[in-house]
């Protein structure tokens, strides 16, 4: 098998579901010609032409609308947001006519909104978003955010084969920093189920995306101090795979609920709280979240590496857990 | 703007076509007022919103469609979904909340879509409450319908207020660009809510707004039934041949508050008066009697088939029983048992329009 | 001191404000001539005149957007939204622009976001939001909703004296149903204080809003039956009043979070998940969530009964913690 | 449209205004040549947007305002701000991230404000990323200012493709109809990112956005400094004499990609090539020749003394420190220490411009 990037893998991903199903295309700022602000759609425009590649005004309410009508006609549109803070455009059409169309008609609408989020690359405040908690709370909606090249590509096969509205965040971090093993036969990673990325006794790590890599490292370091931690990658953030959270508690007893988007208001709470509601007789200490600064997310690096959580942090904490 | 030919498409509208007109205008005011009586009678959950002294237009406007055709009703809107055949008895249940209507007592009054597969029967979007999002939405259902190779027309509906929103513009704009088969028809009613055209926006003429896209537009006697379907025809066929979107002003009036509960103290007396006058259905009646297409006692007969009809779907849908709460968490995504639908009917005229293939009416109007 | 409903109190505290500061102004749909479509902004124009009280086009992201431009001069808008769902469709302007503007460059945004929230009055999907939690992520902008007319005005008027954007939420149930003693003296209630409403030794229950009442009544019922509940009232959402609430769960040592919106994502996620952080040597039994279902707000009061917290779950989620 | 006058408001220009005018925009030039060395040495945090062959619209619209009215660049208008008087290292510290700039390493390029207290000062707002949004805002600070009774005017910059955005339609309406004292300059530059205008709009002149809005408006060539100047001080008189908003077209050309990164390999070599031959600059130059303004020595003169304070301005910036990672969480809400300021200079000239009072320079251009 060939290593491919994070950011290849969605490309495949989607350029071979437009190739096996008519009604895939994608809609966005700048994705044609010029194959999207980090050109993820690539090549798509000369592969399948400007009726299913479709470059639109800067009117993100416009795409997400647009959709939405070609959804009820049959389509199955992939929308790209050219950064995911532009979401902020299109939350009302988003999380009020899309996410609540079937629950009011019984008419899904099997759209998927993709875009790049996430910080670590001096972004600054409106190009850095992880707007997952934004969403969360919309029933409706379903959330994804890949940390590997694997899942990505398995993920965004699922999310367009899902007949309700998929909310795709990509880490842009990465988008070409990451790369593994992607078959070349179709495949898909199911939605709504975690996975874990490495096993281990003594405490659990929840997190997903580029944070996966982050609580990784951590794990390691801990390694040679003989810490065993475990890392549950969410993959699909909404709806969530509590069974493999709890599991996982149930195991270690101590976890650590970590993301990169600020920490109050943050996924991090919900899944904190589902612990502390379903798992309390497991937990030996109480749920940690790790989490940003609640602050708009600062551009300079020094600044915002202070502001984002940091291997040391994660070590710091499992250290407190550990003594706990 | 699209020149006036000197034939109208309506000089092609058969006796029966007329007729119907009249039938669907009457039939939209008759379902309105049986729905300010279940109103008085506390039996409408929320407001209500008329669209009394606007039937007319959302009526003639509709009728320009074919019989496949999509359209997106807004809450004043009840005539364009009636022309595409919704059946009243589901209007009524949608207002009583029932466990029958089209959303199951889930959403409001026309707040639902009947969206058949393939190409079997009238496309209806409903709305969501929020304003301007049905006109990216209805850009969006000609998007599909090019790309699957339906020669469809959308049609939406959009206030003077609606128009202020930045949904409204981002969609025009985006339909212009791809020159997508969507007829607009905004409705200067003279007020959003309480507010004035004048502070709404700055222009003479709401069809203005269609300068910054580009499009084609014109601006009609919205309570000339007449008038109204001439223009929507013109739009129409413009956008079925590839033209693109048009959009059509129309100049009208709210004869109610915004909603029942609203006494419109804002309204001028004088200014009530003069578009009391000019009701769109004692015009339109006037004018078949004139042009000798129907007699008094033609049109005396419509008006008591539709208001018996009216009443007697009213009954139907008053009968029904209440959703069942223990359904209320299914099908939020898809694998519930959540499965709408709304009857599709025949009005007694039967007549065809269009040219696209015809709807297999489940039930036929009395 | 007169009986004063909710509405009225937040009217006069409104209208005090606009008397005793000319740069507090009123800006919204229909709130002029109208008075607003609940009549909390009737009069005021009649008294403070056009220039004052500014009707608007439909038009949510200019409201917002006209109004920190002319809090950049020095003016302190109290921006009305018809109904707080369409807060959507200013989403990106009022969490990007207004909240972000500090941090950004030291410009504070004196800005009040005002509107009718919440559901029980067969609203539907789209006129029933209680929106805290979209917005609880968003560090700069504060959220307040209050529960009596009492704090109804004395919150108000803090929330425009903020020299921050407050969204400020107002349950519709509650403008007419809810009366009671409000003094002529000038008063605020200050943002970041909640108050025990009622106190009791055996179960917390955390709430705000319209719920406040509910939870009242549940704990009447259980006061029957020796069970006695402390009711904290949040009142301010954002920040949150974290010490008022583990001060309680410290006497308890159980809790439940109740509120209107629904359950996943909602701001009792991150109560749940403090408390569970900073409070779990106290907690004797699980932090207990009642919330709504996870559906869009259905129409029917039928079906909006069955998604709504009732009295009766309250009193079950208690009796269970009680035997826990 | 407002009528072309027979005498044109730069005819007024006094010899050292127009000097300063060319100098303006040979300084923005300077600065943006600096920075993008700076960006080839790495020293530029995240991109570096160029408003290369746009300098003489940002700079000649600018030069319409009173020095104390108040301006909204986007990214490519740093001509704008270096015509208000924001200090040039301010802007070489923001794209360095430095701890020094105006948000203290928070914020990128543009994006900053300076909000004098009272009248003493150039008002410069900072966009967010987020397009259109300025115009709202900046409608909010002519009616905030409306309100303060100050006569102040503001501008505000939009491109092609940001006129597609709802919040640019809520913004000019909403202006249009309270009448605010606003001026927008609409930028054609024949591309968003590698969208070209023909996929943005299906009019042919981007002026016609105004058409919906009622609101005066003109297309000018936007390499033409004077034109750019005229049309812009025309409309800057309107909205202080209270007649309300104007749109201006400039039909000018992004030189450079979207960002440095951008190769425009979508860019015609042609179409580069014409409009190479209409830089505002170099006609700007000609003109101030031929009208015998200046001799070349004159010229020469200032182009060096633009060089050397933008070279000066950088090495200062470079130097200084990046910001204090302590102070990361500080001032979210009001009550921390987070107090940034810009200082505000002079230009070499020390015109007077427009009626206000004048600003306090902290420092003169060298
Ligand atoms: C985006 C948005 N803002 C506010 C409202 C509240 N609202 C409902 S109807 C209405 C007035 C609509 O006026 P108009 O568009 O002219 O339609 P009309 O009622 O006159 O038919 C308003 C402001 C809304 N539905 N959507
Ligand atoms: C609402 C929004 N959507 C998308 C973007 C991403 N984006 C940044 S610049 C740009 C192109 C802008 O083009 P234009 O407005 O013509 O300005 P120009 O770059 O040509 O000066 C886009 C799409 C954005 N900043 N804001
Ligand atoms: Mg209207
Ligand atoms: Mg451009």
């Amino acid at each position: 098998m060939a290593k491919t990037t994070y950011l290849e893998a969605i490309r495949q991903g989607l350029a071979e579901e437009m190739a096996s199903d008519d009604r895939v295309y994608a809609i966005g700022e700048d994705i044609g010609l010029y194959g999207g602000a980090f050109k993820v759609t690539e090549g798509l425009l000369n592969r399948f032409g400007a009726e299913r590649v479709i470059d639109t005004p800067v009117s993100e309410t416009a795409i997400i609308g647009a959709a939405i009508g070609s959804a009820y006609l049959g389509m199955r549109p992939v929308a790209e947001l050219q950064f995911i803070d532009f979401v902020a455009c299109c939350f009302n059409i988003l999380t009020n006519f899309a996410a609540k169309s079937r629950y009011r008609w019984g008419a899904g609408v099997p759209l998927v909104v993709r875009g790049p989020c996430g910080g670590g690359v001096s972004g600054g405040p409106f190009h850095s978003a992880n707007p997952e908690a934004h969403f969360l709370h919309t029933p409706g909606l379903k959330i994804v955010e890949p940390s590997t090249a694997y899942d990505a590509k398995g993920l965004i096969k699922a999310a367009i084969r899902d007949d309700d509205p998929v909310l795709f965040l990509e880490h842009k971090l990465l988008y070409r920093r990451v790369q593994d093993e992607v078959p070349e036969e179709d495949y898909v990673v199911p939605l709504g189920q975690a996975v874990v990325r490495r096993p281990g006794d003594d405490v659990t790590i929840v997190t997903f995306g580029a944070m996966t890599h982050t609580a990784l490292d951590a794990a390691n370091q801990l390694a040679e101090r003989d810490v065993a931690i475990e890392v549950i990658d969410l993959r699909t953030l909404s709806p969530l795979d509590y069974e493999t959270i709890l599991q996982s508690v149930a195991k270690t007893n101590k976890v650590i609920v970590l993301h990169e988007a600020q920490r109050t208001g943050g996924i991090g709470a919900e899944i904190a709280a589902a612990i502390a509601e379903r798992g309390f007789e497991h937990l030996d200490a109480p749920p940690v979240r790790l989490a940003s600064l609640d602050t708009p997310v600062p551009y300079s690096p020094a600044l915002e590496a202070a502001f984002r959580p940091s291997v040391e942090q994660i070590v710091a904490a499992v250290e407190h857990l550990v003594e706990y | 703007m699209p020149a006036t030919t000197a034939t109208r498409p309506s000089d092609e509208l058969s006796r029966d076509q007329r007729l119907e007109l009249f039938y669907f205008a009457r039939l939209t005011r008759d379902i309105e007022e049986r729905l300010a009586l279940l109103y008085r009678q506390n039996k409408v959950v929320g407001g209500l919103y008329r669209s009394l002294g606007q039937e007319g237009e959302s009526v003639a406007s509709a009728y320009a469609l074919a019989e496949n055709d999509a359209v997106a009703a807004l809450i004043r809107n009840l005539g364009s979904v009636i022309v595409q055949g919704i059946r009243p008895r589901a209007i009524f249940a949608q207002y009583m909340a029932k466990g029958t209507s089209p959303t199951h007592g889930r959403d409001l009054n026309l707040h639902f879509s009947h969206i058949p597969n393939g190409d079997d029967g009238p496309i209806v979007i409903g709305p969501i409450s929020t304003l301007g999002d049905l006109v990216p939405v209805m850009a969006g259902v000609g998007l599909g319908a090019r790309m699957r190779r339906r020669r469809l027309v959308a049609m939406t509906y959009i206030g003077d207020g609606g128009t202020s929103t930045g949904a409204f513009h981002e969609g025009m704009n985006f339909a212009a660009v791809q020159k997508l088969p969507l007829v607009v028809i905004a409705e200067d009613n003279k007020y959003a809510y309480s507010t004035p055209v004048s502070q709404q926006m700055a222009i003479p003429r709401i069809d203005q707004r269609a300068e910054a896209y580009g499009i084609p537009h014109e601006m009609v006697d919205g309570n000339d039934m007449l008038a109204v379907y001439d223009a929507s025809k013109r739009a129409v066929d413009l956008a079925r041949q590839g033209a693109g979107p048009s959009l059509i002003g129309v100049d009208t009036m709210r004869m109610r508050g915004h909603a029942e509960h609203d006494d419109m103290r804002y309204v001028s007396k004088p200014l009530l008066d003069a578009w009391e006058a000019r009701d769109p259905i004692t015009r339109y009646r006037a004018h078949l009697i004139e042009t000798e297409v129907a007699t008094e006692t033609d049109l005396v007969e419509i008006e008591a088939m539709s208001r018996q009809y009216a009443e007697d779907e009213a009954g139907l849908a008053e009968a029904d029983p209440g959703p069942d709460p223990a359904t209320v968490a299914d099908g939020v995504v898809a694998g519930g048992h959540f499965q709408p639908s709304v009857e599709i009917v025949r009005s007694p005229f039967r007549v065809k329009r269009g040219a696209s293939r015809h709807t297999q009416p489940t039930v036929v109007h009395p």
